[in-house]
């Protein structure tokens, strides 16, 4: 039993080494960043940068833990952004910017809509998948593409701006110093998190990530799962680019490129194996707030930019490092049987 | 009955390559003047040959059951460090101006090391492949911004240029005279190569065997690892020389060379049939894939179709083709199946047949 | 294996066959087609134009360019290399195998452009770059706007704004850089600096943001957020106003001029949005670029299809914004650089201006 | 017996000495002593989890023995790897082959050693030629251009076969290697397997079809529990004595009062599944408990898993409490009262990553399930904590990772996970496999106990002894064809006869 403790403690430290990473990493900028970096301001700043990629690693986190991947979501977060500007904005006279379409519907008919492109999406993948058993992987890397190119399409490549208020509520407003994106993402988290750990989605999604094969023997429908979660991912996609939209007031068909694989990175490194079956939610902001951190604090110190790509692509490969490590640990097992194994063979 | 009527589709699946390239150069042809001009036709090879020898790694990596994601910005690194060694400091280099041999070499060595690194953290670390080659990917974007930094290098001298931007022969014609580009010439002998080592070599045909079935392999005795490890090799040394031939294209290194390149590389492999399960799949098809790219791409850029339309239909045609490679395999099954329950003596008053 | 070898040389000889035949435009009748027939039948001149990408100025540069050729009934064949330099090769080469009689782009890479030059050269078809000049090889003649002197505008109405607020030019400046790959950025910045060069009190945070709206965003939020800045540079206002304006009143730091706590907005380009924010008081100066006009390129390719070449000085146009303009010979060919109109609160409004049609 | 002297007297090929193994909660091997002579057939024989497999790993370099030596052709051994297994001249056709499917039979056969031109190449007409001159001394004729994966399973299994004979092995461990070949073709393997023992190949041959033993082995080793239980010359003993040994002496009798009733809840009718099983017809009574058992491939396994809904079920009529029972997936068995156990619990029957209490209610969340569905863990927790009190599973605590717990909790938690579902029919697929002798007779109460509450059961099983002791019928399973029927008590229910009729089933269908 002893020697039990001592692994769970093992374990632990495995499992949690992130928050312990966070820790080292805010101080060390707390001490050489100095004052700009512990305003309440700034302490807000980390966290609105967290909030848009932290909605987009709920979806992923899900997918992962089904054992799947999605690049997909930059892909729909590019392209709803570009098709509610598309509804919502007046066109412009001039030949400059991308032509709207001049329904200028109101924001809270869009932004259904847009959620409806997330899920429709999720959903198109998630039968690619399941149901003629192609490799998600290139699938929801290949949507991506296609997701896109349709957002091109329809903007023309040109920068979309001017948002309704009303619309830029969720990205935009801070209520006395403190953005309500923010606000919303920690509920979020908190929401979600109970949910997988409380609910009978959550268990599914877990046991078809461990074993697909004794989650349909244990009676769930691992097709179903997977597909759900891709549609869960599609519509945190679509609710991210709200978010987002509503803080830049602008988009771009080129918006959130490279983001899907930060909110791999932060899910990995927030304890989600890519094996699937093991993380949580939770854990994954946490890679989120990790990633967050190092870039406002190299940023304010003023480091050359071009290093922040390698020293996050270095942290990402080292959090992988250590996730391949904690499936090569293998904890002891109990013995109730301790017989020997020489008594009583018939000599 | 049924037999016979998938195993013909295969045989229509298996070469479905050809039967679409020359769809398309026919379509193309009929549709542009300008696309059936000498000109135009010598260079869509030379145009894509980077891309071709991206593809050439990149089938390599799937045949033996791996992919490498991280192609892409290794050829942009490649291309850099070659641009800033061979650069004087006003056209962004370092200003050491190394001959072109030994700029030539210091890329080989770089892409060689990142396909070590590569390999390494997969087959002793047992790291997930697409993950590793994808965090690679950024770390050598990364990379080539804080080396360059941002800046782009350029104006090399012609030999290294040859490769990529020269030209081999000048056949004089009524207009002008056609020059045919060393580029296109080269990703030609290339996959020529690339094809007798798969085809002809022990290692080839191991590569095979790991893709196909690594538990059979080993059993084989072939080290599966070592495959493994050499093919990310391969992989890397392709990098360098599709660096090799961009640098040269452009006469210069710029940060974002490559960015965005492994849908086409990806595409390219799986319309030619290379397997994403492994095992499957033959240089020529994988020459075949790059052709019919290189057509599109022509073709629609030269018919001035909206390069947003582009856009979305390659992530079409890459969706097609994983579909199909989905249906083959599953095909596959199914035949299997069916031939292995045609001579059962049990349960026949049963007549279905069901895959799972 | 056998069979996939067979359709492979089919095909190779197919591309031979098609290679082979002789180029003369057949009866089929589809679009592309007709437009070449009836180009050719006006024995008129076509011209490729290369676009980076579409997004901002870019659109209005290319239906320029298009407007004014089609005044001398030229026809112009368009592509947009969608920020990839390697596009915008291939494009090149397609002009040259349409046998275009003049390209004229935008280069996504100042450098790398240099290859195509060389290949349009040997083929005998002239070069010309608008907005970007090439770094490092010569082409026919380059039309861009004066963008050091661009950046100096911004710089000295910066200046101005300061002196204003503290009586002495004082304070901190964040400066939005672009992409620093682009001679454009470069300048922009160049000018920019060095007027700040001149006073050491005002200190400058210069932040690149590869043009992109995310990097403006969050950088504005970093750096305003954290430290008192009184100004902010933005070397794309098209790209930067709406997307910092956002990030300031996020910051609960959007004022207009006048109200304390305003910071200072300048920047280059002059597009819609800036023109806007500039009347509703939140910016303050945008250096307009005469973006439509460097259309006004295609009276040189006329000079050149006459055998004329461009003269060195000073050339003089009435009531035109772009006027006067310096064209000067240098290494990489004659360079028309059109001046940046300083726009403030005062002309703001000018119909004249590109941003406001 | 001189030719036994005269086997001794040269040197033995394969020594293994003291070899044991140990894997969480089993002791596979103990203290095995094993000698293999040049030039000889060596039978192994037993029932399964008797350790062959194990045994036949270590010598393969894949599991490596907890002590012991293996000394090969002089050679000796603590460890060894696969690959240095292979060099020292040892093949191992498994049971389930495994073969590079997207490659050609030719390939296959030369796989790693393919001859080349004096370039260096591969010589594509020589790698046919040399398949086929190989394939022909076995006078096995294949397309050798053919894709392996184009196949049937009798060809995949005999290629392999003569992979392995190719493979300059000296000693070639044959395993099961007759279960999917028909009569014709296991003459022809016999003789060529006996033609190579006479140019001085060894050969160790696993089998559970004893008359082949008979028919090709020179001496035959009996495996018990991990041990063996002795080595003899086939020519001094019979079957039935073979037979004795291997079902052991009465070391873990176990017998249980019926609790048999006579309302019928299970009926199978004519139940045929296309090269499986057919023409299957059995009916169930409550709290019924009943044996099948036959060779491997004999079509038990997939008549558990079809009727439970992890397989294509077939044709046929299958009832519960006389309602068609129509479940196309397992949810729906659990629903319609159908619960299996099976073989593979490590791949079909628990997530060893998850706790033990997520893996004991995975199939009753409906039930457990509030508001927007919640799980209520109070709930939950008391289920599962009656279940480990029940069952005394042995862990931890409830949130225990299963994959931490011994092979005989692990099965109770299994256990555990059905019985939950409060099924009207239990399918148990081998259920004693791997699980020590304590967990063994815990189980067998488990079963008893659910018994009794009226769970008429299906116990799919080699395991003769222990069907004798646990099950009201036993019957017995050939080719897919339910051919013989043993009653509890009845005095012809004895080990010899019900093995016997397995063996004989052979005979019927050839």
């Amino acid at each position: 039993m002893d020697k039990l403790k001592k692994i769970d403690w093992m374990k632990q430290l495995l499992d949690n080494f992130i928050w312990i990473i966070i820790a080292i990493v805010y101080l060390y900028f707390a001490s050489n960043v100095g004052g700009k970096f512990v305003t309440l301001s700034n302490q807000f700043n980390i966290l609105s940068h967290a909030s848009v990629l932290g909605i987009l690693v709920i979806g992923q986190a899900i997918v992962l833990l089904t054992g799947n991947f999605d690049l997909s979501a930059e892909g729909v977060l590019s392209l709803t952004t570009i098709f509610a500007m598309w509804l919502m904005v007046v066109p412009r006279t001039d030949a400059g910017g991308a032509q709207a379409s001049g329904l200028m519907l109101n924001p809270l008919i869009v932004i259904p809509i847009m959620f409806c492109i997330g899920i429709l999406s999720g959903w198109l993948i998630g039968m690619m998948i399941t149901r003629l058993k192609m490799n998600n992987f290139i699938v929801t890397l290949a949507m991506q593409l296609v997701l896109r190119g349709i957002a091109m399409l329809v903007s023309g490549g040109q920068i979309m701006t001017g948002s309704p208020a009303l619309f830029n509520w969720l990205g935009g407003t801070r209520i006395n110093g403190f953005p309500v994106a923010v606000g919303v993402t920690l509920i979020m988290y908190l929401v979600v998190n109970y949910l997988l750990n409380h609910s009978k989605f959550g268990r599914e999604l877990r046991a078809v990530g461990a074993n697909r094969d004794a989650a349909q023997a244990s009676g769930f429908d691992p097709k179903k799962t997977i597909t759900f979660a891709y549609i869960i991912s599609g519509f945190m996609a679509a609710f991210a680019g709200w978010m987002l939209l509503g803080r830049l007031e602008t988009t771009i068909s080129t918006l959130g490129q490279g983001m899907t694989l930060e909110t791999v990175a932060a899910s990995v490194i927030g304890g989600v194996s890519l094996k699937g079956g093991l993380g949580s939610v939770g854990g994954a902001f946490a890679g989120v707030m990790l990633l967050s951190i190092i870039d406002n604090g190299l940023n304010l110190m003023e480091v050359d930019p071009f290093w922040v790509q390698g020293v996050r692509g270095m942290i990402i490969l080292l959090a992988l490092l250590i996730e391949a490590q904690k499936f090569r640990y293998k904890p002891k097992v109990i013995h109730e049987n301790n017989e020997k194994p020489a008594e009583k063979v018939s000599a | 009955m049924k037999t016979r009527a998938s195993k013909f589709l295969a045989i229509i699946l298996d070469n479905l390559i050809w039967i679409l390239v020359l769809a398309g150069l026919v379509i193309f042809s009929v549709l542009s003047p300008s696309f059936r001009t000498p000109f135009n036709l010598v260079n869509t090879l030379s145009r894509s040959a980077y891309l071709g020898v991206l593809v050439i790694g990149q089938a390599f990596a799937m045949i033996s059951g791996n992919f490498d994601l991280s192609s892409e910005s290794g050829l942009g690194l490649t291309a850099m460090v070659a641009g800033l060694f061979l650069a004087s400091t006003t056209n962004g280099g370092f200003g050491f101006e190394v001959s072109p041999i030994l700029a030539i070499l210091i890329m080989i060595a770089v892409g060689l090391i990142i396909g070590f690194i590569n390999g390494i953290l997969i087959t002793r670390m047992r790291m997930n492949n697409l993950i590793v080659t994808i965090a690679m990917q950024m770390i050598l974007r990364g990379l080539i911004y804080i080396i360059s930094p941002g800046a782009t290098a350029s104006f090399f001298p012609k030999s290294f240029d040859w490769l990529g931007g020269g030209n081999l022969i000048k056949i004089p014609m009524e207009k002008g005279n056609l020059a045919i580009p060393t580029a296109s010439i080269f990703i030609i002998l290339a996959f020529i190569i690339a094809h007798i080592i798969t085809r002809y070599t022990q290692f080839g045909r191991n590569m095979y065997a790991v893709g196909s079935n690594p538990v059979a392999a080993k059993d084989a005795g072939i080290e599966t690892d070592k495959i493994i490890r050499i093919v990310y090799l391969i992989s890397g040394f392709c990098m360098a020389i599709g660096g090799l031939l961009i640098a040269g294209r452009l006469d210069s290194a710029t940060p974002r060379i490559g960015a965005g390149l492994i849908f086409p590389v990806q595409a390219a492999a799986v319309v030619g049939g290379v397997s994403l399960f492994g095992g499957r799949g033959t240089m020529i098809g994988a020459f075949g894939g790059l052709l019919l790219w290189s057509i599109l791409d022509s073709g629609l850029s030269i018919m001035e179709v909206s390069p947003f339309w582009i856009e979305a239909s390659r992530g079409l045609l890459l969706l097609f083709a994983v579909g199909i490679d989905a249906i083959k395999v599953k095909g596959m099954h199914q035949r299997a199946l069916e031939e292995s329950l045609a001579t059962t003596q049990i349960g026949l008053k049963d007549n279905k047949i069901v895959t799972d | 294996m056998k069979k996939s070898i067979i359709f492979s040389v089919i095909a190779v000889i197919a591309l031979l066959a098609v290679a082979c035949q002789p180029q003369v435009v057949t009866e089929t009748k589809t679009v592309v087609e007709t437009k070449i027939v009836e180009v050719e039948k006006k024995g008129a001149v076509t011209i490729g134009y290369g676009a980076p990408e579409l997004s901002g100025g870019q659109g209005q540069i290319m239906n320029g360019l298009v407007t004014h050729a089609e005044e001398k009934n030229w026809a112009v064949v368009t592509t947009n290399a969608n920020f990839s330099a390697e596009n915008q090769a291939n494009q090149m080469d397609y002009f040259m195998s349409l046998g275009v009689d003049a390209i004229v782009t935008v280069p996504v890479d100042s450098q790398a452009i240099c290859a195509s030059v060389a290949k349009a050269k040997d083929a005998g078809i002239p070069f010309y770059t608008i907005d970007r000049a090439p770094i490092g090889c010569e082409v026919n003649m380059v039309i861009q706007s004066d963008n050091y002197l661009a950046g100096k505008q911004a710089g000295e109405a910066m200046v101005e704004l300061l002196t204003g607020k503290y009586g002495e030019p004082k304070g901190t400046v964040l400066e939005l850089q672009g992409d620093l790959g682009q001679n454009v950025a470069q300048l922009r910045g160049g000018g920019f600096n060095d007027v700040m060069k001149a006073y050491p009190n005002i200190t400058v945070i210069s932040k690149p943001t590869e043009w992109s709206a995310d990097k403006f965003s969050s950088n504005t939020l970093d750096v305003v957020g954290s430290t008192a800045v009184d100004g902010i540079y933005m070397h794309s206002d098209c790209v930067g106003t709406t997307v910092v304006l956002a990030a300031l009143e996020q910051l609960e730091k959007k004022f207009k001029s006048g109200e304390d706590g305003h910071i200072f907005i300048t920047g280059v380009d002059g597009c819609k949005e800036a023109l806007q924010a500039i009347r509703d008081g939140y910016s303050d100066e945008a250096s307009s670029q005469p973006i439509p006009d460097f259309g006004i390129i295609v009276n040189w390719i006329q000079d050149k299809f006459d055998g004329k070449d461009p003269v060195e000085g000073e050339i003089v146009q009435e009531g035109a914004l772009w006027s006067p303009a310096q064209i000067v010979k240098s290494d990489v060919g004659f360079m028309a650089n059109l001046s940046t109109t300083k726009v403030t609160s005062a002309n703001a409004a000018d119909k004249a201006l590109w941003g406001n049609n | 017996m001189n030719i036994e002297k005269i086997k001794t007297s040269a040197a033995p090929i394969l020594v293994m000495t003291e070899v044991s193994k140990a894997f969480p909660g089993v002791q596979a091997l103990r203290r095995v002593n094993l000698r293999v002579l040049p030039g000889e057939i060596h039978g192994l024989v037993g029932k399964n989890g008797a350790g062959k497999t194990t045994l036949m790993a270590v010598l393969m370099g894949i599991t490596e023995p907890n002590e012991g030596t293996i000394e090969i052709s002089g050679k000796v051994f603590a460890t060894m790897t696969s690959k240095e297994a292979i060099e020292a001249g040892i093949a191992y056709v498994p049971q389930h082959v495994a073969m590079m499917d997207s490659l050609t039979v030719a390939e296959n056969i030369l796989a790693g050693e393919l001859p080349k031109n004096k370039l260096g190449f591969v010589d594509w007409k020589r790698v046919n030629q040399e398949a086929e001159k190989r394939l022909e001394q076995l006078n096995l004729r294949l397309d050798v251009t053919k894709k392996v994966e184009g196949l049937g399973v009798a060809e995949q299994t005999m290629l392999a076969i003569s992979k392995a004979l190719f493979g300059n092995a000296k000693l070639i461990i044959l395993d099961e290697p007759t279960a999917s070949l028909s009569r014709s073709d296991i003459n022809r393997l016999f003789d060529f397997v006996k033609s190579l023992r006479d140019k001085g190949v060894s050969f160790v041959y696993i089998s559970h079809h004893l008359e082949e033993v008979f028919e090709i082995c020179d001496r035959v080793t009996v495996m018990r529990d991990g041990r063996i239980v002795d080595t003899k010359n086939v020519k001094d003993i019979g079957i039935p004595e073979l037979i004795m040994m291997m079902v052991g002496e009465g070391v873990e009798e176990y017998t249980r009062e019926s609790t048999c009733t006579d309302e019928i809840v299970f009926v199978l009718n004519n139940l045929t599944r296309r090269g499986c099983y057919e023409d299957i017809s059995l009916e169930l009574k409550k709290g019924e408990v009943v044996g099948i058992t036959g060779l491997q491939g004999c079509g038990s396994e997939q008549l558990g898993k079809g009727l439970f809904g992890l397989e294509y079920r077939g044709v046929g009529e299958v009832k519960i409490h006389g309602e068609e029972f129509t479940a196309m997936r397992p949810i729906d068995s659990f629903n319609q009262g159908l619960a299996y156990l099976p073989q593979d619990r490590y791949r079909f029957g628990l997530v060893g990553v998850r706790p033990v209490r997520e893996n004991v209610t995975y199939p009753i969340l409906n039930r457990l399930v509030r508001l927007i569905n919640l799980i209520n863990r109070n709930e939950e927790k008391k289920i599962v904590s009656d279940y480990i009190k029940g069952l005394d599973i042995i862990t931890p605590n409830q949130e225990q990772p299963v994959r931490l717990l011994s092979g005989g909790n692990q099965q109770k938690v299994v256990f555990a996970k059905l019985a939950s579902t409060k099924p009207t029919v239990l399918i148990l697929h081998e259920p004693t496999q791997g699980v020590d002798v304590r967990a063994k007779m815990d189980i067998f109460r488990i079963i008893d106990e659910l018994a009794k509450q009226g769970v008429a059961t299906v116990v799919l099983s080699s395991e003769i002894r222990e069907l004798i002791g646990l099950c009201d019928r036993i019957l017995v399973m050939n080719s897919g064809k339910l051919t013989h029927e043993y009653k509890k008590g009845a005095k012809d229910t004895t080990p010899e006869n019900i093995l016997n009729a397995i063996e004989g089933g052979k005979e019927n269908h050839g």
